[in-house]
């Protein structure tokens, strides 16, 4: 029953795709609007709300006073979660974290590692006794479509405008989490065959894989993700990665002018 | 309750830490029809709590062995974000998580027309994004705005709200350091239109006279939180019929 | 088909009501027998076994010698669990603790937490080192009704002649566990209409809500809960606070006399 | 088995600490119906073991993939009680409990007259309220007690019993301290009619002779035990009959 | 990635630490039809990286709601055995091991043709023996072997390889020292035949030019390691069909 | 229908019993042929490979450096631990650990433990601070019967061929772990009423109850255990109790070649 529904969908986006035009009107490479609101949760060391065309999500930072590990005296640690909890929508159920949520997780915990936006010896407070752990967990509350780009941008906005609750742990002022860059993603999915970006959830319903890319200032990638059966081709992965490159500058934007 | 310590939590003048009067409530404000996914949905701000809830259904209820004949069944997720609190707690539910959705699910059942809608299966989603006391009251209080949102029949609203004590005297509706050093919590899931009761629960050290001055107040706040939550009803309500959706 | 049962026992039951007659012959405000034994078992620190009725549960405490919390540095720690096994009735089937397992341990622990019957003070023995911890486990063994009350008896009895192990933790003579108060719960279930006090299986079964009730030694309220389906007024929370402050007494001086 | 350290288990006059002979077992007391919510039940008290039993059945096996078309399954649960040891254990299953609970659930398969429920489940709960060494075989012997007591037709009754070594001598019937610092454990579960083993583990170290020897003193404590479950379920048997139910 | 450190990983001459070139992958050796018990199997040691891999199927997909109407749903378990890392690893599932399992399943539900076997299920289990960095890679050539012996059709082959960047300089199939000090690491499941792309992670630091470069190196490494698995099927049908089985 | 098979295979082999034959031509006490492998796997301290007809299993030991538990302030400790996962056979399902597999890694950690091969006192590092922990982890990766005896053979042999990895935990040169004694296991199946040795996975399937007998260098027994429905007599067990003295020492000695 439920997969007949897929079947006609994709005839419809079959059929759109060829006359370049998609369910909602967009044009291919365009974004549905965003709104982030930062700081928004009492208790939350670095809140953000993200509202992603229906699509809605909060991330909160935490911090804790912990040991190093004993190899890295001097390094804290960065931990992202993400939960994809029944609320966000029908088909999510209740029990222990699905390989959904541990990928969304993973892959937005990696593009904001790998970046190196985090100094983790900017962490230490006593050299192999304390430093800061960080801990981002993110909640989806509505999922529309292109959760993966909301949860990032929504992850780096909560870090980048979190304060460090220094007094709470009796080690000085309160003091802003220094974070030297804005790592942000980029998702495609195969919508009647070709990629657009930032499908919503019909197109995910009806479309085929997706790639999730994440760049930082400089346009690097620290972050790489095939997801959901399908292939593509490197000719294919050029034109979304050259995409990318301008999308990812605009999201970085828009988190960095929440900071002034 | 913590009941420990010499902190002091009623002025000299009578009021509360936070400036209010014994019998005042927080603020409290309501949005309903928040969450575009969910058949019906609430965001509600009580103090410094923040509460959201997603209702899905009727549907269908299964596993089937968790189906009744004659009735709708309730599921009710009572769920803390893990940045809510002041420390941050791990994700997904421990014991106390589980008491509160079963006690929310239950007065629930006791308001919705379960009966119309054999074998099948409404889910509340209750999310505390923002912990500052009372969050049970709270998520009580967005369930039944978020129900009535989703269209489903009801024979009366619910208001989720407290009573304690503190330094021996009975106040409306405890703060977080009211709640952390007070004497007793009564919190209450009360019918707005018949005044009956569909939560309870209540621990710490009450007198008799203290349970019906708390029962007193947990009315009065009941009153106040109906008509915000029937305000919200309202313009969501004229927001959906006015075109813009 | 199970669900036929409880519609024909529930118009028996209402029927019943309207004449003011129970089930199984007892008045509205009349208790089944209690037969309390204590000190029942090898290697528990203190015992109860508890026949309420055709109702069986057993209590068993045990300590444990534990480093404070940081910030109460000077106060033990009570636990109270109960556990509902499949040993206790049909319906209870294996599996991780049912909500109903849950509620249970969680109530009776409040009631006897937030009387204040243990100085959390008097558990220390090293201040900032060392601390007891007080575990009272709770074991259903047969559910034939009004398990709540039964447990809270045989807990509060069980922890009233607990013995320190003192000996044992190597820090002194074993000695009695100080218990400063009785506190007792008391039960009433809404069977055809109207509350009785201790309903058994079958008016549990064929009846709604029930309303928990733990008093101290002053009559004072330390715990309410309110479970199940359905509602009640504040006039009949009047009425059936005042039957349970008489019966609190009776079973708070059944406890007391096994001290003797 | 510990096996370790200088503990001395056996007295200069050839008794052991608590003044038994080599080849006298504890004293035990059984009960048959003390759980009134079970079809059948039985207490076992064997030296200072408490272990209870509940028979639940046989009743419908499900989940379905549990049934069996020609034959009934026998769900043990061998559970230890928090309190029921030195140390308080957490609730809930542990490796431990899971071995003996299958092993024992074979054991009790090969004496019900399962071929006479085919599809069904028999539930047999066993739990230990008090452990001072040799629980699985206290649980055997409730257990089959306990199945007598639901009228679920057995070809035999088993009996748990064990020997073991201790000081290089074979006894009877492990106490805690023999168990905690004897050399070997034989626990077996026995039909008491024709001598057949249902149940064996062992562990430690025994030589082929001193096998035999625990062997032949656990026929002897099978036999005795036996006796003492015939008269519980006797005493049962006249007490419903008698009309007291 | 590490990425930290003043760990040395280029000798003076350009050749790695372990004597290859920098576009040089480790030793591949892979057997097929190595585990009785499944239907295809396959052994691959890649550089001291063993993986082992057991087709089950395919079989009715069951519990129901897994079942696909129109296609067969491919069942991936990646596991690393505990004693296959230098510090032990607790048994059981972690966070990395099941989103590795998920993408692998996705890339070969991308060549499989799962439209051949509707509501079916095929379990792919793959377990790492050894594990000296890339085994993701690793047990992804093991899967595709594998299901080409079980007989499953597929459109194309999959090969698992990596390329990274150590010291600014991108190398093919980092070892363990590479990839705890390296600077990216960009594994990839290529179809040998049409050069399409089925399975992509990346993590580090690449510019656009060095990705570029990654993505040859890894090419080129496909069909090296393809060479060598398709002919590992044809020893093993050669064996099959040659009498000894 | 899964159910139908063992009761034709079951005739089949009652069939065969008479006429004291088995399904695939062994003699009664005839073992399947064994290939063992020491020292094959990377990473681990100890690794062995066992085929056994067409049963494949491997095992692998690791240690680590631990506190010793207060009471025996100078023993270290071993830990055997067996995994039937889905690898291994069409029947097995994930999910946590089944009884089977519980039991198995079970008993040939007490056919080890007890056998006393391992001296625990030579496992100290500091007394009361740190000792040798050892972990013998088993996997199964093809069963077709008798994955009991495999796997004890294949846990000794990686514990007798095992080098502790003194200079990663910086406490000294490597050197190879002492193990004094080789105990190996034997196990027997009923098959169409009698004993035979080493069944497969066929006459498992159709056959009752099995005995697990562990036998030490002085063929001392170590570990017994009884599996599945089914009952012995004294003197059946005398019989195989004989055929398992041989049995294990040709065992043994298989180990044993392996450290030359």
């Amino acid at each position: 029953m439920v997969e007949l529904v897929p079947k006609l969908l994709r005839q419809e986006l079959n059929k759109l795709a060829e006359e370049d035009k998609r369910i909602d009107g967009r044009k291919r490479w365009e974004s549905r609007e965003i709104t982030l609101e930062t700081n928004c949760l009492y208790n939350a060391e670095g809140s953000a709300k993200v509202v992603w065309g229906e699509t809605v999500i909060y991330a909160g930072v935490k911090f804790e006073v912990r040991t190093p590990w004993p190899d890295r005296p001097t390094q804290g640690s960065l931990m992202c979660g993400a939960e994809l909890r029944p609320v966000a929508g029908r088909k999510y159920e209740p029990g222990p974290p699905s390989p959904e949520s541990i990928e969304l997780g993973r892959v937005v915990d990696r593009g904001i590692r790998e970046s190196g936006c985090i100094d983790m010896d900017s962490l230490c407070i006593i050299p192999g006794e304390k430093v800061l752990g960080i801990m981002i967990d993110i909640h989806v509350l509505s999922d529309k479509g292109n959760i993966f780009d909301a949860c990032a941008l929504g992850a780096i906005a909560a870090l980048r405008t979190a304060i460090v609750p220094a007094e709470r742990f009796d080690i000085g002022e309160d003091y802003p989490l220094s974070v030297s860059m804005t790592p942000t993603m980029c998702s495609f999915t195969r919508v009647g065959g070709r990629y657009v970006l930032d499908a919503n959830e019909k197109e995910e319903l009806g479309g085929d894989e997706r790639i999730h890319i994440t760049l930082g200032d400089e346009g690097h990638l620290h972050s790489l993700q095939k997801g959901l059966k399908g292939t593509f081709t490197p000719a294919e992965f050029d034109e979304i990665l050259q995409v990318a490159q301008g999308r990812c500058k605009e999201l970085a934007n828009l988190v960095n002018a929440q900071e002034e | 309750m913590g009941g420990y310590g010499d902190v002091k939590l009623l002025r000299d003048d009578g009021l509360r830490l936070d400036g209010r009067k014994i019998d005042e409530m927080r603020e409290v404000e309501i949005e309903a029809g928040v969450l575009p996914a969910a058949d019906g949905s609430a965001w509600v701000k009580h103090g410094l709590n923040v509460a959201v809830c997603a209702i899905y259904g009727p549907m269908e209820a299964h596993p089937r062995k968790i189906q009744r004949q004659d009735r709708a069944v309730i599921d009710v997720r009572y769920n803390m974000a893990p940045f809510s609190t002041s420390d941050r707690i791990r994700p997904g539910f421990n014991r106390r998580s589980r008491e509160i959705s079963k006690v929310t699910a239950e007065a629930l059942e006791s308001v919705v027309l379960v009966e119309r809608y054999p074998r099948s299966k409404i889910r509340v989603e209750i999310e505390i994004l923002a912990a500052e006391a009372g969050t049970r009251c709270v998520g009580i209080t967005a369930a039944a705005v978020a129900l009535a949102d989703a269209g489903i029949p009801m024979r009366d609203l619910i208001v989720g709200v407290a009573s304690g004590k503190v330094e021996d005297t009975v106040v409306l509706d405890l703060d977080k350091a009211e709640d952390n050093y007070g004497q007793a919590d009564l919190p209450m899931g009360i019918l707005p239109t018949t005044g009956e009761i569909a939560f309870l629960q209540m621990d710490g050290d009450l007198s008799v006279d203290e349970y019906n001055t708390c029962l007193q107040y947990n009315m009065k706040a009941a009153k106040e939180i109906h008509t915000i939550m029937v305000d919200a009803l309202r313009r969501r309500y004229e927001s959906k019929n006015g075109g813009e959706k």
